[in-house]
């Protein structure tokens, strides 16, 4: 059951251009948490920045949560402040996770910051049996730090990177296309840019291939009180569905994401 | 407990404490249960309710702001049938105080709802929105117009025996004189404030944030404004009154209390804290016993001149 | 400067750059002096000045509010003779354009106040505080009545033909109609919002903690409700807007500027930063610059629908 | 010419029971100080808390301006953890100090936090041939840290703490009442609680001797552009001065405290 708990951070630091890795302790909701859920924070203790901010769960192991998160504004810069042993107010884990599939050559598609939720969920599919290919779009080299993590878990991790400073010079999805033989995968998740997970969307719906994405939105409560993160999933749905709640992940084709 | 006498009996509707969470933060309820117990809360005041469903406002919903945030959720509801078969019984299981809060095209659609709860057990009172500033056609004018707030009060109180509890929007230049016309309806609790309208806008954009354009300011920024129009109504009209806006712990509850609220709600702060009505319920009767109160009652209106 | 054209003029309120700094935020000027070089200001509209001389009201006079501030100075000011001979002078050495801010009790001594004005030399504009809410005889009646509004507005027109700029307050049903009745008077330009009116409670004494009960808040608070109620007047009103509320860096301003405002002033934000006028400034003309854009006119009213 | 500076940190350390001592550079700030008049800082970077904060500045010595304060609320709670090299948001110097008398013999009475002007008075009055006697009223020897700094410029310091665990048992105005000779003195400098500094002025008014006070209030701007820290000196005063421009340092028998 998730819960609103005080974690103990345990590092915090700077991996990459704006971006940054924390560890931390809690113990509930280490045991608890899933691929592609979330935790909910509050940073700072004042009225500015007043509401808590989502942040996937990056990887789980022994008791130990870690994120990676890119500092674009004054909740992640505050976020960035703390220090090793501050507690950590923190709900969670929220939200509904990516389905774990069994025995399969599964795809991980991720962008930028978007590759945070890939990682626990590759560690989960390997203890799975599948074969995991990680394809990860970034900016430049200095973005790449999850790259090890994955190799170190027996993943193959391939790169993309908009400068070419590694890897293939481009987008993500270019590698994608390019590289990965349709036929060689029966499973994909992604996370990252809309754009990006359409492309993604697009090259398993030409494939008849099944897979899931997770989507953003703002959020207040994170938990489906508030009904303030909602969105239709194809503009043709009657309904929102609510994404802290209904998702973050979604099946590949129910989402539409062109507006 | 035992020592202070926490409860409050706010026009009729009991409640064991003066801690109720607000409409449309809350859910129905069950969101938050592995965050607080809900048994312990002073009144559940459920979301916005309208006699059909409503699929809501077109996102963004949300955005935050200094020490506040805007919201255009547009009363997303599934229609009050559909709430008291479903929604309802699980709440009533947990044996909760639960408030209907309430929201009409027209004085007979507010009648209509509340002949519809008021033949179903299961509420304790009736909070009627007649200020929610997001969905044209469901609010705005009842709450600003004395003469329609004074129709639509009389005309619910025709349907039920429950409190009714008008819920004042502070979008308004005389916030009395909506209060007085409440009263004269036949009003039995006044619940005040309701968020106030605002808009935030995206420069890279350059369009309004909120797929709405306007939203509900709530927070702790509007504390100020509702605690004065609360202050302002005490002094003139003799109701009991559900007082928040904006209050995010125990000192703010006071001040609420202090300038005349006999009960307090909580919205956005629980949002920011899940457990923050049983934080201040706590911190409440923690304060009256360092003070020597017998009952919370004793503060209604201590600072008012 | 040079690239692009920063100037504005206000209904015929010529101003070098679209940034003041608001009235009874920096004084007469000099208090800032040495933190901001007060030439580069767009106009400096001073402390809010009547008739006689007034002391103002009985501290506490501010409170800070969450990410706001509450005021009652009480227009404490020197009254408008002592105003115009002692404080004025030094002012107009500096080439500032300068703004006077005026209350008064009745239609009459905003007249005649206005008259006294127009016979000295050094104004550029009349800034028409008809929204104060501190002083009981001194605003609130005449900002929130439409009637009152034009009547004020007419009578100080008839005096001068400096520009006149009613300030509007926030504290009112519907914006709309207090504007179109300024407009009526004949107002040249709008200046929105005054403070919303708020109170905050001492819970220690169990008082008001400000002497005077109520007081104006002001700052990042209210900018969503300032926001809201200029991008409301700028789709009705065909009338120039000097936007402000809660303004604390350029982004802010941009904000502003695409809701419909010309011009942004700026108050509670100089006291967290005295030199913010100067660097708002800059941003926006970085950000015309990097936009390719000529002219700040360019941007107004960019996110209204 | 006071001016809006950027400091930096150089340290900031718990002195005593909430109480801290913040060293920082800011050189012009430094250079223009007098006794008694006080900073402005902005303390975080968000929107709440919004309001500088008036801090006396408690020494300057080589460029190293020292603050004394205690944490009582958010905005000293947060400047609490500012650490070295930080930059401080400061505006100063601000405010009327002391008049600086010279050959005389003083005697500086301060209470608790408000013993912070009279260490920067009592150097300056050191230099100018004064004797100065400084008498501190605190809670408890935990908040006497000052002590050393007193009697290292060569005054004679003398405590009072109401649980008598150093010095004098009791208030310091009796410490005064009972140890100081009257005609031994010729000029009072006090700031501390309003009780403590109506019982010193209540002691100078008795033996006809001249001395200033520093008072509080809430401030905004701190430069007298806002009038918001308005306060009539005796309740007879046609008129309001304002703290922060006017003061906050008055002679003492300007002020009639009882309201
Ligand atoms: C389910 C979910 C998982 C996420 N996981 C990660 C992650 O693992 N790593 C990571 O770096 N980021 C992640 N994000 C995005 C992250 O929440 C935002 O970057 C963060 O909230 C920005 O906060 P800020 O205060 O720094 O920026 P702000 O100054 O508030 O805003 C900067 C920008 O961040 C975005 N943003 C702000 N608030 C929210 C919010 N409540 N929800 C969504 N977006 C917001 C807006 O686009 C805004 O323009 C996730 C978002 C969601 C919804
Ligand atoms: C000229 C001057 C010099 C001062 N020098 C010192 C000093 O050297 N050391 C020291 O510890 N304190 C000093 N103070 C008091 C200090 O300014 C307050 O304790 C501080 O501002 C409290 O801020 P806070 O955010 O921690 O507390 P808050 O949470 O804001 O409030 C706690 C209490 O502090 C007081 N306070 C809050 N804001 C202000 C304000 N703007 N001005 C005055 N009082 C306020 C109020 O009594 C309030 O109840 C001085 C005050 C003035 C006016
Ligand atoms: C997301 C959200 C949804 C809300 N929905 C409703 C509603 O359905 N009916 C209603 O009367 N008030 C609604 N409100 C207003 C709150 O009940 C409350 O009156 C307001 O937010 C002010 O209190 P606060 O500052 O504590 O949030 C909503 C507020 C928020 C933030
Ligand atoms: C301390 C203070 C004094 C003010 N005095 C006046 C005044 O004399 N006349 C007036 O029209 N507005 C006065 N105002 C209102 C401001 O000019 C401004 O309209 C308001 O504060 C909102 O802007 P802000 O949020 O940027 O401060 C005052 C505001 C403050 C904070
Ligand atoms: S954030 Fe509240 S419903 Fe999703
Ligand atoms: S704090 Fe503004 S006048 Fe003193």
């Amino acid at each position: 059951m998730p819960a609103c708990s005080s974690g103990i951070v345990r590092s915090n630091k700077k991996v990459g251009p704006d971006l940054w890795e924390m560890e931390f302790t809690a113990l509930a909701l280490a045991r608890e948490a899933q691929p592609g859920q979330f935790v909910h924070i509050r940073v700072g203790g004042n009225q500015d920045p007043l509401l808590r901010r989502p942040l996937s769960i990056y990887d789980v192991d022994a008791g130990l949560i870690t994120l990676l998160y890119k500092v674009v504004g004054r909740g992640t810069e505050i976020l960035s402040l703390y220090s090793s042993d501050q507690p950590l107010d923190v709900m969670g884990p929220l939200g509904k996770g990516f389905s774990l599939v069994q025995d399969r050559r599964v795809l991980l598609v991720g962008g930028g910051v978007g590759i945070a939720p890939l990682l626990f969920l590759g560690r989960e599919l390997k203890v799975r049996n599948n074969k995991v290919i990680v394809l990860h779009g970034a900016g430049s080299k200095e973005e790449t730090c999850s790259g090890p993590k994955f190799t170190g878990l027996g993943m193959e991790y391939r790169i993309a990177t908009m400068d070419g400073s590694l890897g293939f010079k481009g987008l993500v999805t270019d590698l994608m296309e390019r590289e990965i033989d349709p036929k060689s995968i029966d499973y994909i998740y992604t996370c990252g840019p809309e754009p990006m997970m359409e492309a993604v969307a697009a090259f398993a719906a030409r494939n008849n291939m099944p897979g899931e994405l997770s989507l953003e939105e703002y959020m207040a409560c994170g938990v489906g009180a508030c009904l303030g993160c909602a969105r239709k999933l194809k503009a043709s749905d009657p309904s929102y569905v609510k994404i802290c709640h209904d998702g973050p992940v979604f099946p590949l084709d129910s989402v539409n994401i062109a507006p | 407990m035992g020592l202070v006498d926490m409860s409050v009996n706010l026009g009729g509707l009991q409640m064991q404490n003066p801690v109720a969470v607000a409409s449309g933060t809350f859910g129905y309820g069950r969101e938050y249960q592995s965050y607080i117990d809900i048994r312990k809360i002073g009144a559940v005041i459920v979301k916005g309710t309208t006699l059909e469903p409503r699929c809501g406002n077109s996102p963004p919903r949300i955005y935050e702001t200094p020490a506040g945030m805007l919201n255009a959720i547009g009363l997303e509801n599934p229609g009050i049938e559909v709430f008291l078969q479903e929604y309802l019984p699980a709440l009533m299981e947990e044996g909760v105080t639960i408030v209907a809060n309430i929201a009409g095209n027209s004085v007979d659609e507010y009648a209509l709802i509340t002949r519809i709860i008021d033949n179903h057990s299961g509420i304790a009172a009736i909070e009627l929105n007649i200020s929610c500033p997001n969905v044209k056609q469901g609010g705005m004018q009842f709450g600003t117009d004395p003469r329609l707030v004074r129709q639509v009060v009389e005309a619910v109180k025709q349907e039920t025996r429950l409190p009714v509890i008008p819920k004042l929007s502070p979008n308004v230049t005389d916030i009395v004189s909506i209060a007085k016309a409440a009263r004269d309806g036949g009003a039995d609790a006044l619940s005040m404030i309701n968020t106030l309208m605002g808009m935030a806008v995206d420069i890279d954009r350059k369009t309004p944030v909120l797929g709405n354009v306007f939203g509900g300011l709530s927070g702790p920024a509007i504390k100020p404004v509702a605690l004065r129009m609360i202050y302002q109504v005490y002094k003139e009209v003799n109701l009991p009154i559900l007082g928040g806006g904006g209050i995010s712990n125990t000192r703010d509850a006071l001040e609420f209390i202090m300038v005349g609220a006999s009960a307090i709600s909580i919205g956005t702060g629980n949002f920011v804290n899940p457990s923050l009505a049983q934080e201040i319920t706590q911190g409440l009767e923690k304060y009256l016993l360092e003070q020597g109160l017998a009952q919370i009652h004793d503060l209604v209106g201590a600072a008012v001149q």
